[in-house]
């Protein structure tokens, strides 16, 4: 394996998140482009061809190292990859409220809820589902909070626009349940 | 690895003192850090601590690094100098062994040099480990393929559904209050008064009406009673409230 | 690479953590104790032979894959994966001392630190690195400590005899140890 493509392999297994193709680039500020795409064509390659038990694959805009499916269940019936939980219907809906008006403070969503979110807010914060993406105007100026690229990756979108429209949602849900 | 330097948050938290302070106290993990530290710096025998001397340096520098005010520095000085003024008591050259009155304090002093020896250890291998990343990424969403994810896009969906149909107004809530309209009711008031002369509170304020407009139609027959241009009367308690057009006001 | 490899590999690849040998040989009801073993072997040699950006590491009575460390810089560097923070001086001194001399009582780190622990040991636990394992004898049955796997994971050690035995420390001990 090129030196390159050991870095690269290094990074995708660190990462927690899939890395975009311009990020594995300036993993090494002196390596080409091409050299990139050329050292992640060989890991890919390295991967695929030797019949490992991991592979490359490209996700939410970026790479990463995935197990492969024909060993997830043996992995999960050994819990070594503990498996997600559920959101609760609390956290559900408070990122779903979310997604669709970001951004959004606090107090807008606990009016819309009408229950306290502090808590689920905290959890989402946790997850990385959400962030804070700025400062709303007003009396202490609340934390405006929005969804993060693992929002994306969680739900396979490629970008917010993806989600149907608040006024296609009737159609989105009487539809079949997109493979994920 | 002397400790110097080193951060030191674990007792930074007990501590209520000013930042200054704090920060000077970090170079010293303790009493016996600072204490091994002089005896290092001044290549002294672990053995045979000249105390005195010991003493006065560990004075000058809790002095210096403003350690003062933390009672484990003090309890340590006070400690040097009780050794140093039990130094100067004249030896029996009885019999008896010479209690050494610094061996307890040597004792410590090795104890702890000994444990600092272990903490390179486990400084070194906690950098090693350091230096390499275990696997960060948690499969959210395990593989790709068909797996099963803990929450689907239609979930998120039927719950974005869930909150457009509870709440009444999909658009946000204006926060910014609406102003009492006096006048507004005042006017309304007296274009009821101009039609008939005695009225009834309810016929002036609808069942609907929202508080403002309660508000708004209460403080402006209060304003018209005060300037005699209606009456405002209650025959008994909770009954309706009578309103009559004041007879001057209406001659005027 | 066997069917038995692939599957240890992608085992390993999930786990941000020491997998212990026997969960690793869980993994596969069928498989016997020397083919898991075997398997290992090959994996391990794979990776080491290759020369790959990451290795698989013995920790903690477990196995794990942990990047190369020449690769640390560029990942921390790109910022797709950051180092955890150091332990403080006040940490290293009281998880020396609990490492040594477990169970360990607060009064004698206390007296052979010579300040207070009390927050020490409170966040040292908090972060799993020591562990409540017992009550001393005497006044109020002191709670005595003791270090956890993960203690032997943060500093990569395969089991606590790998530290130096305290005879081999160059600071000589008492002759015999005091009683705590």
């Amino acid at each position: 394996m090129t030196p390159l493509a050991k870095l690269l392999e290094a990074a995708l297994f660190a990462s927690a998140r899939p890395i975009p193709t311009e990020e594995l680039a300036a993993l090494d500020a002196e390596a080409s482009k091409a050299a990139v795409a050329a050292a992640l064509d060989e890991l890919r390659e390295h991967y695929d061809v030797d019949g490992h038990g991991v592979e490359i694959v490209e996700i939410a805009g970026g790479w990463q190292i995935l197990t492969r499916a024909e060993y997830t269940e043996a992995i999960e019936r050994a819990q070594l990859a503990s498996r997600p939980a559920r959101l609760s219907a609390a956290a559900l809906e408070t990122l779903a409220l979310i997604a669709y008006r970001q951004p959004l403070g606090r107090a807008e969503i606990e009016e819309i809820r009408g229950v306290s979110v502090g808590s689920v807010l905290k959890s989402l914060h946790e997850r990385g589902l959400i962030d804070v993406v700025g400062r709303g105007e007003g009396m202490g100026r609340p934390l405006l909070y929005g969804t993060t690229p693992i929002f994306l990756e969680y739900f396979a979108l490629r970008h917010l626009e993806e989600l149907p429209r608040s006024d296609e949602l009737a159609v989105a849900l009487r539809a079949e349940p997109r493979p994920l | 690895m002397t400790g110097a330097g080193t951060p030191f948050a674990g007792y930074r938290t007990d501590l209520v003192a000013p930042p200054s302070f704090v920060v000077e106290l970090a170079e010293f993990s303790g009493p016996l850090d600072l204490l091994l530290t002089l005896i290092r710096e001044e290549q002294l025998d672990i053995y045979d601590i000249p105390i005195a001397r010991v003493a006065e340096q560990f004075l000058l520098r809790i002095r210096t690094l403003q350690l003062n005010e933390a009672a484990e520095y003090l309890e340590m000085a006070a400690r040097l100098l009780r050794i140093k003024a039990q130094m100067l008591l004249p030896r029996s050259d009885g019999e008896e062994p010479w209690d050494d009155p610094r061996s307890e304090l040597v004792r410590r002093l090795l104890e702890y040099q000994q444990m600092r020896e272990v903490v390179d250890v486990l400084e070194r291998a906690g950098e090693e480990r350091r230096s390499r990343f275990a696997r960060a990424y948690t499969p959210l969403a395990a593989a790709p393929p068909e797996a099963p994810l803990a929450l689907s896009l239609s979930e998120l969906l039927a719950a974005v559904d869930r909150i457009l149909r509870t709440t009444k107004d999909p658009t946000l809530h204006d926060v910014v209050s609406r102003s009492v309209d006096v006048p507004g009711a005042i006017s309304v008031i007296r274009a009821i008064l101009a039609l008939r002369a005695r009225t009834l509170w309810t016929d002036l304020v609808a069942p609907e009406a929202e508080p403002w407009q309660v508000l708004s139609t209460l403080l402006g027959l209060l304003e018209m009673a005060k300037v005699g241009e209606c009456r405002v009367q209650q025959p008994r308690p909770f009954a309706n409230v009578e309103i009559t057009s004041d007879a001057a006001s209406e001659a005027a």
